[in-house]
């Protein structure tokens, strides 16, 4: 079956963050994403679970892109600016897609 | 004294509190009970539904009052200005950088509702009436202290994320201010009748829902402090049962310069004295991301709010019965 | 008129419908109010239990009546005719394509529970009685105007996706449906004795949580009008408010043809001119997936049901009465 | 006989036990109905919440009863007991891998508490009062069954998993354990007053509640035999029956010894037959990995607890009252 | 530690598609799979959450399959009869695997 | 963007082990993961869906951890510890991750 480079960006984040993610996303052209809940991590900041939030504020979502390679930088960029100053990790990798006219 | 120590005693062993001791202590002993977020979602929509059609009810009741509006600006004023008195209070009392310091002050300007939920509870069971605009009063509260400890952040040349337009919409409409005003005014338009309809749904059940909902605060707080504890230096420990005493006075004074009834007073002093654990953190997440949640959250809902609920709420009905009840 | 205008008035200022206004404005003002998805699931999964099992406890009480075989098989017949009807109409009105109308038709052959339940509590406040077998005949509409959507479009050519007996199961054995049914035979078995045992879960608290579930459908259609109003040109629109109307004439001339009471009737208006948005969607991503989801589901959710809330019950209810109620 | 006959009709006609086979049907005949897990979660936590709260009242009513203690020694006693006799039928009746044969003792020497709330509610409709610390005796035979499973493992040679701290900590403070004796606690230090401010909270509901977790049951054991059936064969089928009617036995010789009421006595014979299907799997999942869990699930939630439900419960009342009731 | 070269493929899908996904995998004998729940959205189709979904009609799902290389093609024949006319994307990326024999 | 090579280790494991495994993986010195619901799967132990169950016994998650390639085979064999007798599957890839300070 015929398949097309991709890559495959997973940014987790914190949910009061997500739209801000998305919308800058948004401006700089790239409009296929989808959003994954996430139940608790751990990192440098400590460990987290859903269980232990009273509010949204702790909150934690993964926010996954594919898109075509050529397209990776300016993705990287607008995804930067918001998660800069926020905790939260951004991890890329290849991957091949069906249905590439979908990108 | 006497009165104080023994609505205490009443208090803490009524059903709601020994449910959240319960939660606290699961939470401590690190049992897996736990409630789901969905559901304890879902109640504190009730909950404040409920509490916000009451008021309404009761203001469509009573009629609308003068004090109302002066109520609003009042409230507005007070949650404006903790926040700098708080700022003041840590430096003093901690050495927290002024990030941190500014995020802690935004909590306790603005409001718990179910301290006050819990407040108005105590009130009813002691046969105490209180205005029933003291919800809208309570809405009213939530966002100033925000942007008080913004403004102080950005005097300190500190470079705040500044406030933009949806962080703004954000606070002003967050879920249950538009819940609490919203079923305000539903229960003002429908009056005694809208509430026949559905009393056997929010006035029955609500002491029940209250205490599981209650259970699961004492779950999170005791998972808070189990977890965040380390981060609390004796000096900010003590601020978490200073400030809300601080804030009560500076309620205690509006309440009765207002010239509310001793319900009213009371509850003044309890939304001066709480701190918030929703709206607050979620905001300060946005705006001072580098502001350490670990502090905030656990003084605000390991220390303050555990004190409000057992000691803190029986003080402030006794002080405002002896003050305002003349 | 004048008595649609009281009713209609009545009824917009009752907690449910301001509850579902609410939920609208919190929506279109973007606030973040929401209602989590386990609980609204939750919310409607008690509806249908208490409106099925009250529906089978009246048949128990009433003995079984002569009509109900024909009022079901009137109900199949209206749901498998209505869809004809409504495509008709988009071909006049809209300039939808052939798919996209043949999707939005069957919607409007099926029904809308939550309507079906608004109605009859607007029946129960103003003291009109219904053949409590209605929720059977509410549970056999919901179906039939599937099969004749999709019969429009193989006859149409279309390639669609052909019924495969997966889909007929879904469709057939959907959680609503049993539910309904079910709960309607456990009242029917249990009768009186049994709604003694479970009314205070069942009766008393329910104006309360329709109230909430509500609030949660005015969020979700205040979002989707958000969202999807700029796919509704105006003759779609303009089609959102006619066919409920067209829907419930046909209705009532078969409910009074069936010898119908006046709630009867009333309640087989408010069914013929409600529009599926729970069964009838899911049916049409598996059958029909180039169809637009916004259409139907904007059309149905954000325009038709809101009117027959607000507007279209009181309608209904005031012609029942006037025509059936000789 | 008679006794049980008429009991088991009334019994098998409730709303309780309708919507459990509703949920069942349901399942077998794969409609897509289902219940929130996060709803269902809020149920159960509602259930057990109500049954230790007033089981905890109840107490306080009756002043503290010297079979307190030995009721809860001789509960702890029975739960280690039961998987020795279960694991020795098991050898006898099907030809189970000592493994599978252990994790399923474990199962029938713990308890199900939903099982244990629908006899409260056959008992109270029956007006059969029980002690009330029976709630109590619940929560003490959820885990000592667990560790004769082990020692049976351990004993036989096999590899499993020693008992480390952690699993050890689950066991004993695993959610419904604590919830349960907190909720006793509660009940029993607020008493009759506590009791009144949460009344219309945790009485009235209860039965509607009760209907709707075991629709929720229904549907899981539904589609528990739908995927598991084919595991069981014959023998071990038998077992799911045969093993609950012994374990009433035992629970009838103990409870008569002890001197309790008739309530009490159905009770223990309740405790005693039935199986766990919440803390015990989770605990053989971690410390018997490679037992198979379709056979203790299907077995526990899908035979044992439909036939305690439907045909256990009535025998056991009837039997207790007939012997216990001289 | 001793790993093996696997492909691991995600397919987002509407919900209601889901059995009809798995049970053409199991047809083409693919027996291992997870599926993963998913918030939201954004695709050529628009955006969504489910926040703002009645009826399950919008809600997605992810199907994760993890499989041996040379049985990829099977998979992605299967996985296309079901996904074709639908919204969805499917992508393929490469890892590695413990415990080989699982697969 | 400046990007870093990484490894990404997921790992399905049923809900009762999650805190076992994160333990270990504490022990091993690894600070960093995330976890992410499962709603069901099929494997050699069958199929299983969070809607049928009334425990948590038969629930998984996925627990997603991305690490310096280096402590990769650390991280394997904590995680194997914990795995071994018990179902689920861990799978490794590559990946690039931004902000590699952080790791
Ligand atoms: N190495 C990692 N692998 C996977 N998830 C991580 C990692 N580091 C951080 N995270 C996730 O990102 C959140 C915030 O991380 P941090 O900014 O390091 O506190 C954590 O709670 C985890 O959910
Ligand atoms: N490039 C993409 N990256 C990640 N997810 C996507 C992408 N494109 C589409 N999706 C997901 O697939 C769904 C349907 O996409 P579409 O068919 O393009 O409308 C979206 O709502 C997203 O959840
Ligand atoms: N090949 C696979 N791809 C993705 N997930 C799998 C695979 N095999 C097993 N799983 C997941 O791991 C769980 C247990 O698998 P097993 O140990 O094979 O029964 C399954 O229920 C799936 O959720
Ligand atoms: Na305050
Ligand atoms: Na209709
Ligand atoms: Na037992």
């Amino acid at each position: 079956m015929q398949t097309h480079q991709a890559k495959r960006v997973a940014i987790i984040i914190e949910q009061v963050m997500q739209k801000r993610l998305t919308d800058v996303m948004t401006e700089a052209g790239v409009t296929g994403w989808t959003v994954l809940p996430v139940l608790g991590g751990s990192g440098r900041s400590g460990a987290w679970s859903r269980e232990g939030q009273v509010s949204r504020a702790g909150s934690m979502v993964q926010v996954v892109c594919v898109i075509r390679p050529e397209r990776l930088d300016t993705l990287l960029d607008a995804a930067f600016r918001v998660v800069d100053r926020h905790i939260g990790i951004v991890s890329i990798s290849d991957c091949e897609v069906l249905r590439a006219e979908r990108f | 004294m006497d009165q104080i120590l023994s609505l205490a005693a009443t208090n803490l062993l009524s059903p709601i509190i020994l449910s959240f001791a319960l939660g606290v202590a699961a939470a401590l002993a690190r049992s897996d009970l736990n409630i789901p977020e969905a559901v304890a979602k879902g109640m504190s929509i009730y909950l404040l539904f409920a509490i916000g059609f009451k008021g309404g009810v009761s203001v469509a009741d009573h009629g609308i009052d003068a004090k109302l509006a002066s109520s609003l600006l009042a409230g507005i004023f007070l949650s404006a200005v903790l926040p700098l008195i708080a700022f003041a209070l840590l430096q003093v009392m901690s050495n927290l950088s002024r990030l941190d310091a500014a995020a802690v002050a935004a909590h306790y300007g603005s409001i718990s509702i179910v301290t006050f939920v819990a407040a108005t509870s105590v009130l009813e069971s002691g046969g105490i009436v209180a205005e029933g605009y003291m919800v809208a009063v309570a809405a009213a509260m939530e966002a100033p202290a925000i942007l008080s400890a913004l403004w102080l952040i950005s005097r300190g040349g500190a470079d705040a994320r500044h406030m933009d337009p949806d962080l703004m919409r954000e606070i002003m409409l967050n879920g249950s201010i538009v819940l609490l005003v919203g079923s305000f005014a539903i229960g003002w338009i429908t009056g005694a009748e809208g509430l026949a309809r559905i009393e056997s749904f929010i006035v029955s059940p609500f002491q029940g829902v209250l205490c599981l909902f209650l259970l699961d605060m004492g779950l999170v707080a005791g998972r808070g402090l189990r977890g965040g504890s380390a981060v609390l230096k004796p000096g900010v420990l003590a601020f978490g049962v200073v400030m809300p005493l601080v804030g009560a006075s500076l309620g205690l004074v509006t309440g009765m310069l207002l010239g509310l009834s001793v319900g009213g007073v009371a509850l003044f002093m309890v939304l001066s004295a709480s701190a918030s654990y929703i709206a607050v953190p979620a905001a300060m997440r946005v705006a001072l991301p580098e502001a350490n949640p670990s502090i905030y959250l656990t003084l605000s809902l390991g220390v303050t709010f555990p004190f409000n609920l057992t000691l803190g709420i029986p003080i402030y009905v006794s002080v405002a019965s002896a003050l305002a009840g003349g």
